[in-house]
Order: C-alpha cells, then structure tokens, then sequence
C-alpha cells in the first residue's frame, strides 16, 4: 500500500516510469480517474432519468444519491484522519501524516458537499433549510473540527512541529466527533422525536432506486480515493520542496566561513595558519 | 508527576494573586455578558429565566476563554518554553498544575456568575447535588480540553485567533451538557442531569489523558 | 574546510563530545558539522560574528535543539538518542531570561529552583550572591532593569548547580559589579567541579576567563591557541588594558 | 411536486461545481510543484 501512492527510487524497477512525471498523475489514477468519470456520468443517468420519484419525498431523493455517500465519506476521512494521526505520533510515520493531512481536506470538502445538499433536500421537504437535527448538527460540528486541525496544519512551521500539532489535535478528531454525536443526540432526543432522517429514506427503497445509491457510494469512493491520491502527492511534493538542497545548504552554510572567518583573524590576536591543537596541549 | 503539578500551580496562582488579571478584568467580562444578555434578551418577557442556565454557560464559556488565554500569556514570554523544558519539570506535571490552576480560577469565577444570575435574573437556584456536580466536571473538560488546546496555540502570533476556532467546538458538549444539566436541576428534574454529568466526566477523562501524554511533545515543538 | 581534529587521548570521558554536529534552524543549517571536545573543569570561550552559530551550539548543547547529524554526547548522554535526560544537569544563561514578570524576584527564583529540585538554601545563598537579597527581593520582574533581570536569571542558574554552565554572553547588560560577579561564579563553578562554555563578545574579560577559544564561523567550529599568557595559567596576570 | 427540481438542480450543480473545482486546483498545484521538486524525488509507482 505505501508504494502504491508515493515511493522512493526503490519502490519499483523505474524501466516502467523512464521519466519522472510533471504531475500527481500515474496510470493508476489516470484509471480511477476515467473511471470516476463514467461513473460520473452514470450517476447523473440513473439519479435523474432512470429512478422513479421517492413516494414520500418525491423529486427531492434525487439529491439523495449523492448526499448520503458524501456524508459516509466525510466521515470515512475523518477517520482516516485520526488513523493517520495515530500512526504519525506512534510510528513517525511521514506517509500516514500526509495521508491524515490529505484526507482531511478532502473530509473538509465532503462535509461542507454534505452540508449543502442537506440543506436544499431539506427545503422542499421539510420546508426549511435548517433543522437542529442530531445528524446535521454533528455534521457541522465535524466541519468545524476540520477546519480546525487544517488551520493548525497550514500554520507556517518546520515540518515536524506542523505534523506534530496537527497530529494531536487530528488524534482527537474522532473521539471529539463521537461525543459531540453522543450529546447532540441526547440533547435532541430528550426533547422532541428521534430525527427525521429516519422516515425518508430507510422505509420504501427498493429497485432502481436503491441501486442508484449504491451506484452513488461507488463512484464517491472512487472520486474519493482518486482524490486523496492526488492530494497526497501534492502534499508530499509540497513537503520535498521544503527538504531538498540539504546538503547544498550546510555546504553554503560553511562557506560562510570563509569571508568571515579571515575578517575575523584579521582583528584577533592568533596567527593565521591551521588552527590545530588537541584539548590536551593547551593544558598548563 | 503530582509534585510538579502542584508546583506549577502554585506558580500560577501566586501570578494571579500578583496581577490580578482574572480578577479585575476577566471576572467584570463575565458579569458584563450577564448584562449584555439582559439587554439582548428583554427582561419582561420571561425569555431571560428560561435561558438563564444557556446564558450561565455561555458566559462561563467565553471568560473562561479569557482565563486560558491569559494563563498562557504568561507562558508566550521569550524564553520561556525553553525554561520550561530546561527546567526538569515532568511534561505532565506542567499539564496538570496548569489545569488545577486554570480550573481554580474558573470554580470562583462560576461560583461569583452564580450569584449573579441570582441577583440579576432572579433565579432560584435549586437541585444542589446536581449543579455542584455539573459545575465540578463541566470545570474539569474546560480546563482539561482548553490546556491541551492551549498549548497548541501558545506561541503563536495567531494565538488570539486560533483558540476560539480549535476549542469552541470541541467544548459544544460540555456546554449542551452543563446547560441540560442546569435545566434539569432549576426545573426540579435532577435524574434527567445526571446522565450529562457522566458524559462531561468521560469528556475531561479523555482530555485528562490526552493532555498528560500529548503535553510533552508539545512543549517539545521548535 | 574544518580542521580535522586528532583523537582524544585516553582518560576520562569528556563532558562535550562533538563529531560532526549539524542542527537545523527549520532548514537553515546553523551547525554545519561541529566538532568540539570539552574536558571537565575547563572553561571555554566561543567567539565568532553574529550568526556564526553560537546560540545555537549552546542550545544544541542543553538538549534544546535537535542533533541531525554526527555524533553529540553531552555529560555522558547521547543527544541523539535522549536530549531531555541531560537538560535538568545543564543551566542555560540565554539572551531571553524567561522569568515571569508579574513575580517578584523571590518568587521568580523560587519557582525555577524548586522545578529543578534544588535545596531552599541554595536559593537564599544564590540570591545573595548576585545582590538580590535586600530591596530588589520583592519587586516584580517586569519593573528591574535589563541588568536586573539578568542577574535575575543567574540566581536561577545557580541555584540549580548546573553540571554544564552554558553563557551566551554573561556580560552584555551588566555593570562592572556584574562582570566581576560573573567571573567570579565562573571561576567557582570549575572549581566546584563544573564545567563552563560561554559565548562573548567582550574579549579583554572572558579571554582571562577561558582556558581554551573556539571561533565558530559558518557553523563550524576551529579551535584556536589561548592567545596570550593567559588563562587559568596566569589568574593574577588579568590585569586591565 | 415540480416545485423540488430547483433544489435538485442546485444540489448537483453545486455537488459537481465543487468537486470539479478541487479536483482542477489540486492537479494544477500539482503540477506546478512538480516542476520544482528533482525528478528523483516523484517518481509514483
């Protein structure tokens, strides 16, 4: 799995790759790609002209197909997110940093998908936009949360400190997430009737409908992983910028010597010549 | 661990007795909200009694963040994380003495906005075990949650900033919690607040943890 | 470029021992191979311009800053392996005093002392040995002078009874009484056993101090003859120009 | 029940307009990263 996104010149007989590409493309996401894409296309097919309108919801399960596998993808990121946290902290492990960064963004991008298509099935359905129901107010607490480590990751830093940060505060991620689900829920249950997600969509689905949102959780997966590939490499790439040219900096780093090396000899009392002498010598 | 804990604390209590920050600004901020809300909410119409525990907390929730502010202010001067880590001080201890000493200030500040809302909203303040309860573990995930965040956001120029954003939601439970569990025991229903109680105490358990094994490789960044 | 160093001779281990050192100031190599042996007792002057890299290898040497490359043992611990293990057994004099300016002196002093375990008595007997045990006992930190603060956080320091005194500039900010009260800590502290590294621009006083020069320049490290008859050789012979 | 397909519509406008948008940014900083990172150094397999 880890040479799979990244590797080193090792990782695989470079005769396959001669050249180094000029992008976070390979064939494998080229493939996935292609493959979201159809998909894509697939969805849309399905979603608008080939499934009936929902009995009780009517056109607005349309949105469905796209909202419900936004949502488990959100939170798949989510977990891999503090996975990825865990992972760095207990292995040092660079590749499950960046793997926890990457899919936080894209977490951070389901969300808000989630979030919004929540809010335009809820109008016609509901005949709000927002309602304090457990599942949407945990949602949009998690996008806060994820925003959150992203504004700690981005802080401009050394790497390790970055990492680090971010890593503590993305290990927490899914147990805040439980909690505030946990208090959420009660909070809304003591009061009023369990939420409203459930009569919608688990009571009559059958058929065609039903397969579309299958068909919705595969080409979001897809979509998802092509993603976090891509983020990834781009995190990584952004992480070797920062590293390269080591070596030239500490033989630039040394080379500051020279100037100031003899301007300093010129003022001090020692001759010039190799300034060799053993702790021992200059012991009286 | 508990030796450096309470060294730590001392420290910053004797800060506080020194400056009196907490006391002659964060604590009027506090009762200044209490007003503000008095002024937002009219009086008369009876909205301010039945919000009076969400106001309570929310009031609790945004001085407090004053008091961690403040608590590592004192740490942000030059040098001193490096003292700190020079100083043999065990990671956790620093932890912990910060979180007694931060959640001290808050038990007077909560006890001191008690009354006020007493006297203010003229609540009457019933269902004892409970609130007691609620206040000692609501107390515990602030300060708990707001160290660890604390330190995250230490030395950064965009500490101010960055504090709120990274605690606030994370607190959210513990205020629906605390506010529940006052609403319970305000309204005569103690056995409805006790289940928060448990939340929020597994809620400062997990930060209790998280801080005592996080802290160090906090410090340690730079 | 750097000046191969012979071996050791054989004898006991040195306090400092570096091979190589690089530490990264973010990815700016401040240490760019240093190489310095320190005995035990001894008292060494670091000298270079600004941005040579001398904070640095005084932090590197408390445990501070990570060691990236090279070998680096300080007081028989590896820095590579464990850098925290050997920070409680150095004192730190850096440019930033970090004492809280709300407490008084006492109550500066006392904290830190306490933090490192140190015995209360060492702390009145620290306190007095930089004056200030009388009026500036009481006054909060952020109302001393910079002067103050310093001695300040030498009080701190030598309430700890650091193994591995680490000085960037002990004399910048302080008044004659100061310097000579720094001198004086310096000489009795190897004495006493320990061992001393300190930075300084002030060359007329630290090289009657040093037994040994460094200059550091571009993150490297040459060691120099003590100019001079100077030195610990000569103690009486620092006579001002 | 025609009064739905505007939120539809939205939904999936919005749906795609997003994931297209990060998916273009993400390749195009890809791409221009790649330029200044030594070819050794992004080599996917």
């Amino acid at each position: 799995m880890t040479t799979q996104i990244a590797s080193t010149d090792e990782g695989r007989p470079s005769a396959s790759a001669p050249e180094a590409p000029t992008s976070t493309g390979s064939r494998t996401t080229r493939v996935l790609g292609l493959a979201t894409l159809v998909g894509f296309a697939l969805l849309v097919l399905f979603s608008f002209v080939l499934s009936p309108a929902d009995d009780n919801q009517g056109d607005a399960v349309r949105i469905m197909y796209i909202h419900v596998p936004s949502a488990t993808l959100a939170y798949t990121g989510c977990f891999l997110t503090t996975l990825g946290s865990i992972l760095y902290l207990w292995k040092r492990s660079q590749w499950w940093e960046l793997v926890a960064y990457a899919s936080a963004e894209i977490a951070a991008l389901f969300t808000a998908v989630t979030l919004a298509t929540g809010m335009l099935w809820g109008r016609p359905t509901w005949g709000v936009y927002w309602v304090w129901d457990a599942r949407l107010t945990t949602t949009a607490m998690l996008e806060l949360l994820l925003l959150g480590y992203l504004a700690v990751r981005r802080l401009p830093a050394e790497y390790s400190v970055r990492a680090k940060r971010a890593a503590v505060i993305g290990l927490l991620l899914v147990p805040n997430v439980i909690i505030v689900r946990q208090s959420v829920q009660w909070w809304r249950t003591l009061h009023q009737k369990p939420t409203l997600f459930s009569d919608g969509l688990d009571s009559n689905i059958e058929g065609l409908m039903l397969f579309s949102l299958f068909l919705g959780f595969v080409v979001l997966g897809l979509f998802f992983v092509w993603l976090l590939i891509h983020r990834f490499r781009v995190a990584w790439l952004e992480e070797q910028i920062a590293d390269t040219g080591l070596d030239a900096a500490i033989a630039e780093r040394r080379a500051e010597a020279g100037g100031v090396d003899a301007a300093g000899r010129a003022t001090g009392p020692s001759a010039p010549g190799a300034p060799t002498l053993a702790t021992g010598e200059a012991q009286p | 661990m508990i030796r450096d804990a309470l060294v730590v604390a001392g420290k910053d209590l004797r800060l506080e007795a020194r400056s009196r920050v907490a006391l002659n600004q964060v604590l009027p901020f506090a009762l200044l909200v209490l007003v503000l809300f008095a002024f937002a909410l009219d009086p008369d119409r009876g909205v301010l009694e039945e919000a009076t525990p969400g106001l309570y907390w929310v009031a609790v929730l945004f001085s407090g963040l004053l008091a961690l502010q403040r608590s590592f202010a004192v740490e942000a001067a030059d040098g001193n994380r490096d003292a700190l880590r020079l100083s043999g001080l065990d990671p956790a201890g620093i932890y912990l003495g910060k979180v007694l000493a931060v959640g001290a200030q808050l038990l007077l500040l909560e006890a001191l906005l008690g009354v006020g809302v007493a006297v203010l909203y003229t609540t009457e303040l019933d269902g004892w075990p409970l609130l007691l309860a609620t206040v000692v573990v609501a107390t515990a995930g602030i300060a708990t949650a707001g160290t660890l965040y604390g330190v995250v956001a230490a030395g950064l120029r965009v500490r101010e900033t960055l504090l709120p954003l990274l605690l606030l939601p994370v607190l959210a439970p513990v205020l629906i919690g605390s506010t529940r569990a006052f609403e319970a025991a305000l309204g005569g229903t103690p056995s409805e607040g006790w289940p928060w109680v448990g939340l929020m105490g597994v809620f400062a358990l997990l930060y209790v943890v998280a801080g005592v094994l996080g802290f160090g490789p906090l410090l340690e960044e730079a | 470029m750097e000046t191969q160093l012979p071996d050791r001779p054989s004898g006991a281990a040195p306090v400092v021992h570096l091979r190589g050192a690089v530490a990264l100031l973010g990815r700016f190599p401040a240490l760019a191979g240093v190489d310095l042996d320190v005995d035990r007792r001894r008292t060494i002057l670091l000298r270079g311009p600004n941005g040579a890299g001398k904070t640095t290898l005084l932090r590197t040497l408390a445990g501070l800053v990570p060691v990236t490359d090279g070998e680096a043992v300080v007081l028989g611990v590896d820095l590579r392996r464990d850098r925290r293990a050997v920070r409680h057994r150095v004192g730190l004099l850096a440019h930033a005093t970090g004492l809280y300016d709300d407490l008084t002196v006492t109550d500066n002093v006392r904290f830190w002392a306490r933090a490192a375990k140190a015995r209360p008595e060492d702390v009145e007997a620290a306190m007095a040995r930089l004056g200030l045990d009388g009026r500036l006992a009481h006054v909060a930190v952020g109302r001393l002078s910079a002067g103050q603060r310093r001695r300040t956080s030498l009080a701190c320091l030598v309430a700890r009874r650091p193994e591995l005194w680490l000085l960037d500039e002990p004399h910048a900010g302080l008044d004659q009484d100061g310097r000579d009260v720094v001198d004086r800590l310096v000489r009795d502290a190897t004495a006493a056993g320990a061992t001393v590294v300190l930075s300084s621009h002030e060359l007329d006083r630290s090289l009657e101090l040093a037994d040994e020069v460094v200059t550091i320049a571009g993150g490297v490290a040459h060691r120099e003859p003590v100019p001079g008859p100077s030195g610990r050789g000569a103690p009486g012979a620092g006579a001002e120009p | 029940m025609t009064g739905t397909w505007p939120y539809v519509i939205a939904a999936w406008l919005i749906v795609l307009g997003a994931f297209l948008g990060y998916a273009v940014v993400t390749i195009l900083r890809g791409r221009s990263l790649s330029r200044q990172v030594p070819p050794e150094r992004r080599r996917w397999s």
